[in-house]
C-alpha cells in the first residue's frame, strides 16, 4: 500500500519537476527495478541489472552506480527501492529513477542491496556500454578500457558509432583497440581480424596480450600464426620492459632502505653509536603521522591532503626530541664505549616499543594516503605507483639536504670535526657536548621523517621499527660506516640486487642470497664499499 | 697436561666445581626424592626452568669467551646455539620412529603431511645418538670455522664483523623458515618422545638432563677458564686490546681468533643441544637476530670478560624475564629495558665486574702496605 | 681477586637455583575461585593479534562473574606474557598449570606456539582452548580447536570463487611457513581434483613481515592477464598484509578483475588500512563483525562498553574464544568439576550458541562445527557476507586431500579415545592413547 | 691434536717468498723505487733506502714526509703500489703479512706507545719473548724458567723491574715507551724499527733512551725515526731526511742539516 502511494507520489513529483522526461517508460523501469527487492540471490539481481541496462534509459546509469557502490536500499516494510546516502545513524533517501530527495530513514528500516564482485563486474560492463556516450572523455576512456578487457560482440555497433563521433584522439585510439578486441571474438572475416590483431599488437600491453592469447588458442591457420607472432612480439617487448620495471622496483626498494638507514648513517655511521633504538625512531615518526592525521580528521578534514606536510616537521621534532633526550640522558656517558651503547639503546628500544603499545594499543593504526599519493600511472608498459615515486623523490631530497648540511654548513663542519677528533675540536672552542647532542637529534629526527614516508607503505604498529633495523645496519655497513654516499650507493645496490634476484629465486631465497652476498662482499672489502684508506683507518 | 690445568688446586675452580656438582646432585634429589608437600621439594616446573637457564648460561659463557676475551662481538651466536639444537632435535625426531601421528616408519610427521617421499640426506644418520652428538659439535664448529677462516683472514673486524654475523644468523633464520629446507619450517621440530630410550617427559629424565646441563656448564667453564688462563689466553686479551700490535709481535691473530671462535661455537652448539630436550621444541625463531642480541645483553649485565659473570648474567636476566612476564605481563618490557639502561649507566662493568672492583678497592683499603704500591700509578 | 671469585660462583649457582625456588612458592590457591589461564603474547611480533584475545578473555570472565561465576565460585584470570617467544610459551604454560593451578588455559595464536605447549598440556593433563584457524593435521586429547580447520575456511572459499566468480586460474600466495604450505598443498590437490591444470596454479611464498610487494603484485597482474579469470588465494600472515593490500590498491588491481581471498585478514588487520581501494576483495571466516544476529549485536555492544572504545572491532578468533569459553563453562557444569579428565569427557557434544545466530557443537575430534562465511571488504573496513554455507561444517582435522591423512580420524570418546585412528587398518596410530 | 694446521702456512709463505727470483743484495733492508698512494695522495714516492747489517740509521723529516708509512710498508701493514722491499738480501717483504715479517726478525715500536694495557708489565714482555707462537703451542705452553729468566733480564734493561706486577695501562707515558722497547728486545729481532722513542720524555729519560738504543745497536740493526735533533745528535749515526715520500738528503747529521733543501723544507722558506 505504501509502495503504491510512494510510487504515485514519486511519479507526481517527477512529472511536476521534469515533465519532459516523464515518459511512459519510467513505469517499466520502476517495475524492473522493483524486482531487485525480491531477488533471492546474486544471479537474480544480475538479471535485473541486465534488464535495466537493456532499457538504455539515462537514469539507469545512476541506479547502477549506486548499486555498485552499495548505496541502493530496500525499505523493509513495503519494498520500495531507494538510493541512499549514509548520514550517521540515518540514511538520506533519493528516488532512484527521478533522483529527487525522498526523505530519510533509520538504518534499521532499510536493507542494503548486496553486491558481490561478479555483480559489480556485470554492472561495470553494463556501465561501459552506457558511458560510451558520456560527455566526459575520461569516462569514455575507461569505458573503452573495460570493453577491451571484456569484449562483447553485441557492443560492436555501439563502438563503431562511438568511434565515428569521437573527437579526442586518445579516446579514439582506445576505442579502436576495444573494437579490435571485439572483432576478434566476433564472426567477422579474416581480413578484419588480421587488422584487429595489428591494432592490438601495437597496443602491446598485458591487456592486449590477454586478448591475443585467448584468440590464438581459439583460432587456426593464418590467423593463429599471426596472433602467435603478435603474442611473441608483445612478450619480447614486455620482457624488455620487465628489466626496466626491475630497475624501478629496485630503486624504489633502495630508497625505502635508504630512508630507513639514513638516520642510522648519522647516529651509527658518523657518531659510532650502535643505535638499536633507531627503528623505534622511525616508528615514532610513523605514529606522529598517525596522530597528526587524527587531529586533521577531527578538526580540519579539508586539509587532509596536506597532512604529510604537517607530519614531517612534527615527526622530525618528536623523534629528534626523543633522540636529544636519549643522548643527554644516556649516550653522552657512553662515548668511547660504543659496545655499551648497544646495550643501553636496546633497552631504550624495548621501552619505546612498550610505551607505544601502551598508549596506542598493539594493533595497526590507519595512516591514510593523501589523494595525490594514491593510485598509479603508466609509463610505457611500466606501472609506477605515485606513492613509490614520491618516496623515491622524497628520499633523494632528504639525502641531498643532509649531504648539504654535513658538507656545506658550518654546523656540519663542526659535527664532522667533533666526530673525527673530539679533543681537538673541544680545544678549538667547539662545544662538543652540544654538537653531539644535536647530531644525535638530527639522526633521530631524520629517522622520524623517514617514518612519515614509510607509514605510507607499511603497517603502523609497535613492531614497525623492528622490521627496518637489521636492513638499516646492513645498508650502512655495506656502504662503509661513516660515508653518506656509501649509504646511498649501498641502499640502491641492495635494492636493485634484491629485485633482480626476486623473480628468479623467489622472495625468500632472494633475501637469503642478498645476505650471503653481503657476507662475501665484506670479505672482499672488510670496510664496506667506500672504505677510508691510509693511516686514518687505524683511528 | 690438560687434566693438570683443569684440576689444578686453584680455589676458585675448586669452589666452582663443588658448587656446580652440588647443584647437579641436590636439585634432582629435591625434585625426585623429597615429597611434594615438603618445603624443600623442588617442583619439576622449576627444574625445567633452571635447566633452561643453565643452557643459556653456557651460551653466554661461549659468547663471553669470544667477546669478553677476544673482542669479537658476535651478533650471531644464536645461530650456533640453534644449529646444535637442531642436531639434537633431528635425533629426537628420528627417535619417534613409527609413533608419529601418521605412523610412518621413518619420516617425521611434517614431512608426511607435506607429502615428502623420502628422508632428505641431511637427515641421514641422525637416528644414531653418537652421530647426532658428533653433529651437535661439528655443524656449528664447521660453520664457525669456515666463516671465521674467511672473515678473520680478510681482517673483517669491529662492527663489520658484528653485522656479518648478524647477516649469517638472519640468513639462516630465513632459510630454516622455508619448508623446503626439510627442517619443519616455522613450526620446527617438536613432539619428542624419548631420548636414548628414556621417556623425555618423565621426571627422572628431566632431572638427569638438568644434571647434564650443570655438568656441561661446568665443563664449559673449565675449558673456557683453561683457555683464558693459558698463555694463549693472554694473547687473546692482547688481540682484544691491540690487535695490530699483537700481529707485529709475530702472533698469527687470525688463528687465535679462529680457534676461540670455533671453540665458542661448539660450546654454543652443545648448549643448544641440551636446551632442546628440556624445552621440547626447536624452531627457526632461535636464529632470530634479536635472540643473539639478547645473549649479548646477558653477558654485559653479568660482566663482560668474567666467565662467571656471563653465566650469572644469563641467569639474572632470564629470571627477571620469567618473573616479569608472569608478574607484570603488561609492562614488563619497561622493567627489562630499564634494567639494561641502568646496568649500562651505573654498572658499566656488569654485576660481577662492578663487584670485583668494589672488592678490590675494599681489600686495598684494608691492607694498604702490600698492595697500594702495586695499585698506585707511579708519579 | 681469587677468594671472592669462588664465592661468586657459589652465589651464581645459588642465585639460579634460588630464582627457581622463588617461583615454587606455592601460590595460595584460594578455594573460592577457579583460575583460568590466559596465554597470549602481549609483546613481540604477535602482540598485534593476540592482545585483543587477552582482552576478550578478561571480558568474558568478567561477564561470567557478573552472572555468578562457575559452580558457585568466582572465576579468576591469570594473565602471563609469553612475548611471542615459543619456548617461553612452554615455560609459561607449565607455570600456569603447575604453579597457578589453572583449570583451563585459553591461548596461543601461531602453530609454533601451540606445538610448543602441546607436550606440556599432555604431560600435566590440562586443557587448552586454541582459537585460531590452523593447518589441521592434529588432534590432541587436551586441546580444543575452536578455530577453523582448512575445510572450514579454505575449501569453501575456493568453491565460492569457482562457482560464483568462475575463476579458472589461481595464485596461491602465502608467507613461507607451515600453515600456508599445508593449506596450499590441500588446495592444490583439491583444485587438481576439480580439473584445474597445473600451469593454471601459481605458488608464491614470501618471508615473514615481507613489506616490498611490488614484484609479486605485478607478477600476479601478469599471471592474471591471460584472459582466464584469475583469483588470488592469500595465506599471507598478518604483518605483511597491510603493505600487500596497499600495493594492490596502488597498482590498481580491482576485486572485479582479480579478487583476492584471504584467510588471515580480519577486521583487526583492516583497521590499519584505508579499505576504499580494496572493496570487493574477500575473506573467508566463520564470523564477521557485520553478521546480522541478535547475539552478535549484543556481544558487540557489551564489548565496546567493556573496552570503553566505540571503535574496537570484533573478529573471528574472538568469536572462537567466546564459543570455547562457553563450551568449557557448560562442560564444567555438566561434569560438576573442573577436573580435566571429567571435562574432556563431558565437553564432547556440548553445544553453545555462536555469534552468527546458530549453534556450535564440540565434536569428538575436539574440533567444532561452524558455518563458513565469505565476506567482501567494504569501504568502512567491515566485511559483508556474500555467501554462507547452508549448514554447519564439521572441522576436519585430517584432510581428505592429503594422501597420508585421508584414512585418519580422531575420536576422543571412550572406547576409541584416539587422535589418529586409521580406518584402513583399524588401528590407533602411534600416539594419543590415553594414559 | 699437537699438529697445528692453522700455523703451518707461516713457513710455506716464507719459502715461497724466498723462491721468487729477486735481486740479491748484501744489505739487511733494501727499498727500491717504492711508491704508495692513498686516494690519490702519494704518501711514498719512488723511495729507495738501504740499511746494512748492524747499521743504525736515523730518519728525519717534517710531518707528512712518509716516515710512518715507510715503516708500515716494511712491516707489511701497507702494501706498496710499486717497488721492491727486500729483507736479508733475498726475502721479498711485499709478499708477506705483518706476522710473517715479525717472525722473520723485524720488530717495531710505534709512534704512540702501544702496549697491552690490561696485562701486567711482565706479561707484556713474556708474550714478546721469542717462543712458540702457534695457537696450540701457547695453549699448552708450560711455565718455562728460560723464558722468565729472559723476562727478568729485559725488565732489568728497561728499568721496569719494580713495576713488573703493575698493569701496563697504569704506566706513565715514558714507562710505556720503555716497556715497548723492552718488548722489542724480547723479540730479539734482526732489525728494529723505532718510531719516535723520545717523544714525551724528560731530558734525562731521553738521554737514557739514547744510551739504550746505542747499546742495542751493538748487536742489532736499528732504524730510528725522530724529530728531536738533540736525540739524533746523541745517537751519532747516519741520517736520512725524507720529504714528500722520497729521500731528500742522506749523510751525517751535520751534512744533512747543512743541506739547503733540508733547511727549506723544515723552515718552509
Amino acid at each position: 500500500m505504501q509502495f503504491v502511494r510512494k510510487l504515485v507520489l514519486a511519479v507526481i513529483v517527477v512529472c511536476a519537476s521534469l515533465p519532459s522526461l516523464a515518459r511512459a517508460d519510467d513505469a517499466g523501469l520502476r517495475a524492473t527495478l522493483a524486482r531487485v527487492a525480491t531477488a533471492r540471490n546474486f544471479q537474480e539481481t544480475e538479471a535485473v541489472v541486465r534488464d535495466l541496462a537493456a532499457t538504455g534509459e539515462p537514469a539507469v546509469e545512476r541506479i547502477l552506480s549506486a548499486l555498485a557502490d552499495g548505496n541502493l536500499y530496500i525499505r523493509k516494510s513495503g519494498q520500495g527501492v531507494f538510493i541512499g546516502k549514509e548520514d550517521g545513524q540515518t540514511i538520506a533517501l533519493a528516488d532512484p529513477v527521478a533522483g529527487a530527495a525522498a526523505g530519510t530513514a533509520a538504518k534499521g528500516d532499510l536493507t542494503k542491496v548486496k553486491v558481490n564482485n561478479a555483480l559489480r563486474r556485470t554492472i561495470r560492463d553494463a556501465m561501459g556500454g552506457l558511458t560510451l556516450g558520456s560527455d566526459d572523455p575520461a569516462a569514455r576512456l575507461s569505458a573503452a578500457g573495460i570493453m577491451l578487457k571484456r569484449p562483447d560482440i553485441a557492443a560492436l555497433p555501439a563502438l563503431d558509432a562511438a568511434i565515428a563521433r569521437e573527437t579526442d584522439a586518445k579516446v579514439k585510439a582506445a576505442l579502436a583497440q576495444a573494437r579490435a578486441a571485439t572483432v576478434l571474438v566476433s564472426d567477422l572475416g579474416e581480413a578484419e581480424k588480421l587488422a584487429a590483431i595489428g591494432v592490438l599488437s601495437n597496443r602491446g600491453d598485458s591487456d592486449a596480450l590477454a586478448q591475443l592469447t585467448a584468440f590464438r588458442a581459439a583460432s587456426t591457420g593464418v590467423l593463429a600464426e599471426t596472433a602467435a607472432r603478435s603474442v611473441q612480439h608483445i612478450e619480447s617487448s614486455m620482457a624488455a620492459w620487465q628489466v626496466a620495471q626491475n630497475v624501478w622496483y629496485g630503486i624504489s626498494l633502495g630508497s625505502v632502505l635508504l630512508l630507513a638507514a639514513i638516520g642510522l648513517a648519522i647516529t651509527f655511521g658518523v657518531m659510532g653509536v650502535i643505535n638499536m633504538a633507531h627503528g623505534e625512531m622511525v616508528m615514532l615518526g610513523a605514529y606522529t603521522t598517525f596522530v597528526v592525521q587524527q587531529a586533521i580528521r577531527a578538526f580540519a578534514p579539508d586539509l587532509f591532503d596536506w597532512s604529510l606536510a604537517f607530519a614531517l616537521p612534527a615527526a622530525f621534532l618528536v623523534a629528534g626530541g626523543v633522540g636529544l633526550a636519549i643522548e643527554r640522558g644516556m649516550i653522552r656517558f657512553l662515548y668511547g664505549r660504543p659496545l655499551e651503547t648497544l646495550l643501553a639503546t636496546w633497552g631504550v628500544s624495548l621501552i619505546l616499543q612498550q610505551a607505544v603499545r601502551t598508549i596506542f594499543g598493539p594493533t595497526n593504526q590507519e595512516v591514510g594516503a593523501p589523494s595525490w599519493m594514491a593510485g598509479a600511472f603508466q609509463l610505457g608498459q611500466l606501472t609506477i605507483t605515485w606513492s613509490r615515486l614520491w618516496i623515491v623523490l622524497f628520499c633523494l631530497a632528504v639525502f641531498l639536504v643532509l649531504v648539504f648540511v654535513m658538507k656545506r654548513t658550518s654546523w656540519g663542519l663542526r659535527m664532522r670535526a667533533v666526530t673525527q677528533n673530539r679533543r681537538m675540536a673541544a680545544s678549538m672552542g667547539i662545544r662538543t657536548p652540544w654538537v653531539d647532542a644535536f647530531t644525535f637529534a638530527l639522526g633521530s629526527g631524520i629517522a622520524g621523517i623517514a617514518g612519515v614516508a614509510l607509514s605510507q607503505i607499511d603497517n603502523v604498529s609497535p613492531n614497525f621499527g623492528q622490521g627496518y633495523i637489521i636492513d638499516s645496519f646492513m645498508v650502512v655497513v655495506f656502504g662503509g660506516v661513516g660515508n653518506l654516499w656509501g649509504t646511498f650507493i649501498g641502499a640502491m645496490t641492495l635494492g636493485v640486487l634484491n629485485k633482480f634476484l626476486e623473480p628468479y629465486a623467489g622472495a625468500v631465497l632472494g633475501k637469503i642470497l642478498v645476505l650471503v652476498l653481503i657476507i662475501l662482499f665484506i670479505q672482499k672489502r672488510p670496510r664496506g664499499l667506500f672504505a677510508l684508506k691510509g693511516r686514518a683507518v687505524e683511528a | 697436561m690438560i687434566a693438570r690445568r683443569l684440576f689444578s688446586s686453584d680455589r676458585r675452580i675448586a669452589v666452582t666445581i663443588a658448587t656446580l656438582l652440588a647443584a647437579a646432585v641436590i636439585v634432582p634429589v629435591l625434585n625426585l626424592a623429597v615429597p611434594a608437600d615438603s618445603v624443600f621439594h623442588m617442583p619439576s616446573y622449576v627444574v625445567a626452568l633452571v635447566g633452561k637457564y643453565l643452557c643459556y648460561a653456557l651460551l653466554a659463557l661461549a659468547l663471553d669467551l669470544v667477546w669478553g676475551y677476544c673482542g669479537i662481538l658476535s651478533l650471531g651466536h644464536g645461530a650456533f646455539f640453534a644449529l646444535g639444537g637442531y642436531a639434537m632435535g633431528m635425533y629426537l625426531m628420528r627417535q619417534i620412529g613409527p609413533r608419529g601421528v601418521y605412523s610412518h616408519p621413518t619420516l617425521p610427521d611434517f614431512m608426511v603431511f607435506l607429502n615428502w617421499k623420502e628422508l632428505p640426506f641431511t637427515w641421514w644418520g641422525f637416528s644414531s645418538f653418537p652421530y647426532a652428538m658428533l653433529m651437535v659439535g661439528l655443524v656449528p664448529g664447521i660453520l664457525a670455522f669456515v666463516f671465521g677462516w674467511f672473515a678473520f683472514r680478510s681482517r673483517v673486524t669491529g662492527v663489520y664483523l658484528s653485522i656479518i654475523t648478524q647477516a649469517l644468523t638472519y640468513a639462516l633464520m630465513l632459510a630454516f623458515f622455508r619448508n623446503d629446507m626439510g627442517f619443519g619450517g616455522n613450526n620446527g621440530l617438536t613432539d619428542f618422545k624419548d631420548i636414548l630410550g628414556f621417556n623425555i617427559q618423565s621426571q627422572t629424565t628431566r632431572a638427569v638432563l638438568f644434571s647434564l646441563s650443570v655438568l656441561a656448564l661446568m665443563a664449559g667453564y673449565l675449558v673456557a677458564r683453561a683457555i683464558v688462563t693459558s698463555k694463549a689466553g693472554k694473547i687473546l686479551i692482547a688481540v682484544r686490546d691491540a690487535e695490530a700490535r699483537t700481529r707485529f709481535l709475530g702472533y698469527r691473530v687470525e688463528n687465535y681468533k679462529l680457534f676461540v671462535w670455533t671453540v665458542s661455537a661448539v660450546m654454543a652448539g652443545i648448549a643448544g643441544a641440551l636446551y632442546v630436550p628440556q624445552v621440547g621444541i626447536i624452531n627457526p625463531s632461535e636464529f632470530s637476530p634479536a635472540n643473539s642480541i639478547e645473549t649479548i645483553v646477558w653477558v654485559a649485565v653479568g660482566g663482560r670478560g668474567t666467565l662467571v659473570g656471563a653465566a650469572l648474567g644469563a641467569g639474572v636476566v632470564n629470571f627477571a624475564k620469567s618473573w616479569f612476564t608472569g608478574a607484570f605481563p603488561q609492562g614488563w618490557l619497561f622493567a627489562l629495558g630499564g634494567l639494561f639502561v641502568f646496568v649500562t649507566l651505573f654498572l658499566p662493568k656488569g654485576i660481577v665486574g662492578t663487584f670485583t672492583e668494589w672488592w678490590r678497592t675494599r681489600a686495598a683499603k684494608r691492607e694498604p702496605p702490600a698492595s697500594a704500591a702495586a695499585e698506585q700509578p707511579a708519579q | 681477586m681469587r677468594g671472592h671469585f669462588a664465592s661468586w660462583t657459589a652465589a651464581a649457582m645459588a642465585g639460579i637455583v634460588g630464582a627457581g625456588l622463588s617461583f615454587a612458592a606455592p601460590a595460595a590457591a584460594a578455594d573460592d575461585t577457579i583460575k583460568v589461564g590466559v596465554l597470549h603474547s602481549l609483546s613481540g611480533t604477535m602482540a598485534i593479534s593476540e592482545t585483543t584475545l587477552k582482552d576478550t578473555m578478561l571480558f568474558l570472565i568478567e561477564e561470567q562473574n557478573k552472572k555468578g561465576g562457575l559452580l558457585g565460585k568466582k572465576l579468576e584470570a591469570v594473565v602471563v606474557d609469553p612475548a611471542s617467544d615459543w619456548p617461553l610459551f612452554a615455560e609459561k604454560a607449565r607455570q600456569l598449570i603447575e604453579q597457578d593451578k589453572v583449570a583451563a588455559v585459553f591461548g596461543c595464536w601461531t602453530s609454533s606456539s601451540r606445538k610448543s605447549v602441546l607436550p606440556v598440556f599432555e604431560e600435566l593433563n590440562s586443557l587448552l582452548f586454541y582459537p585460531v584457524q590452523y593447518e589441521g593435521e592434529e588432534s590432541q586429547r587436551n586441546v580444543f580447536y575452536t578455530g577453523a580447520a582448512p575445510n572450514q575456511q579454505a575449501i569453501p572459499a575456493v568453491d565460492y570463487l569457482m562457482n560464483e566468480e568462475g575463476v579458472q586460474r589461481w595464485v596461491l600466495a602465502g608467507t613461507d611457513y607451515v600453515y600456508p604450505q599445508t593449506t596450499n598443498k590441500i588446495l592444490q590437490a583439491y583444485l587438481q581434483s576439480k580439473g584445474v591444470a597445473a600451469e593454471d596454479i601459481m605458488l608464491n611464498y614470501t618471508p615473514f613481515g615481507h613489506s616490498d610487494w611490488q614484484t609479486i603484485v605485478s607478477d600476479i597482474k601478469k599471471f592474471g592477464s591471460t584472459g582466464k579469470k584469475t583469483a588470488v588465494v592469500s595465506t599471507i600472515n598478518g604483518d605483511a598484509n597491510v603493505p600487500f593490500y596497499k600495493e594492490l590498491g596502488n597498482q590498481g588491481i580491482k576485486a572485479e578483475d582479480i579478487p583476492v581471498v584471504a584467510f588471515s585478514v580480519g577486521e583487526e588487520e583492516l583497521a590499519g588500512l584505508d579499505t576504499a581501494p580494496l572493496v570487493g576483495h574477500l575473506a573467508a571466516w566463520n564470523y564477521f563483525q557485520s553478521v546480522d544476529s541478535p547475539a552478535n549485536a549484543e556481544f558487540i555492544s557489551a564489548w565496546k562498553a567493556y573496552t570503553k572504545n566505540d571503535k574496537r572491532v570484533t573478529n573471528d578468533p574472538m568469536e572462537a574464544h567466546v564459543i570455547g569459553f562457553n563450551m568449557w563453562l557448560k562442560a564444567v557444569e555438566k561434569a560438576g568439576t573442573t577436573d580435566p579428565d571429567a571435562v574432556i569427557d563431558a565437553i564432547v557434544g556440548v553445544s553453545v550458541p555462536n555469534l552468527s545466530g546458530g549453534f556450535s557443537t564440540m565434536m569428538p575430534n575436539h574440533h567444532i562445527t561452524k558455518p563458513v562465511l565469505i565476506g567482501e571488504i567494504q569501504a568502512d573496513g567491515q566485511f559483508e557476507t556474500v555467501w554462507q554455507t547452508a549448514g554447519l561444517v564439521v572441522g576436519d582435522e585430517w584432510s581428505d586431500y592429503l594422501p597420508d591423512s585421508k584414512n585418519l580420524i580422531a575420536d576422543w570418546r571412550a572406547p576409541m579415545s584416539c587422535g589418529n585412528f586409521n580406518v584402513a587398518t583399524g588401528k590407533c596410530g602411534g600416539k594419543g592413547t590415553t594414559n | 691434536m699437537l699438529i697445528d694446521p692453522m700455523d703451518m702456512h707461516v713457513p710455506t709463505e716464507a719459502v715461497q717468498a724466498i723462491e721468487r727470483p729477486l735481486v740479491v743484495t748484501q744489505s739487511l733492508l733494501y727499498l727500491d723505487g717504492v711508491s704508495v698512494s692513498f686516494d690519490g695522495f702519494r704518501a711514498i714516492n719512488n723511495l729507495s733506502l738501504v740499511i746494512a747489517p748492524g747499521e743504525m740509521r736515523a730518519i728525519i723529516g717534517p710531518n707528512g714526509a712518509g716516515k710512518t708509512t715507510m715503516m708500515d710498508i716494511i712491516t707489511g701493514k701497507t702494501k706498496p703500489d710499486t717497488g721492491d722491499v727486500i729483507f736479508d738480501g733475498q726475502i721479498d717483504l711485499t709478499q708477506l703479512d705483518e706476522t710473517a715479517i715479525a717472525n722473520l726478525g723485524i720488530g717495531r715500536k710505534f709512534q704512540k706507545p702501544t702496549v697491552f694495557e690490561s696485562h701486567t708489565v711482565e706479561d707484556n714482555v713474556e708474550m714478546a719473548v721469542k717462543a712458540d707462537r702457534t695457537v696450540f703451542g701457547t695453549l699448552f705452553s708450560r711455565h718455562s724458567a728460560e723464558i722468565w729468566k729472559r723476562v727478568d733480564e729485559i725488565l732489568g734493561i728497561v728499568r721496569l723491574g719494580d713495576h713488573r706486577r703493575r698493569m701496563a695501562g697504569d704506566l706513565s707515558h715514558g714507562q710505556k715507551q720503555w716497556l715497548e722497547i723492552g718488548m722489542l728486545l724480547a723479540q730479539d729481532p734482526k732489525l728494529l724499527l723505532v718510531d719516535e722513542p723520545a717523544a714525551g720524555m724528560t731530558d734525562v729519560e731521553t738521554g737514557a733512551t739514547a744510551d739504550l738504543l746505542k747499546d742495542i745497536a751493538k748487536t742489532h740493526s736499528v732504524v730510528v725515526v725522530e724529530h728531536d735533533m738533540g736525540f739524533i745528535r746523541e745517537l751519532g749515526v747516519k741520517v736520512t731526511c725524507l720529504h714528500e715520500g722520497s729521500v731528500l738528503s742522506e749523510g751525517t747529521l751535520d751534512k744533512v742539516s747543512a743541506d739547503e733543501r733540508v733547511i727549506e723544507v723544515y723552515l718552509g722558506r
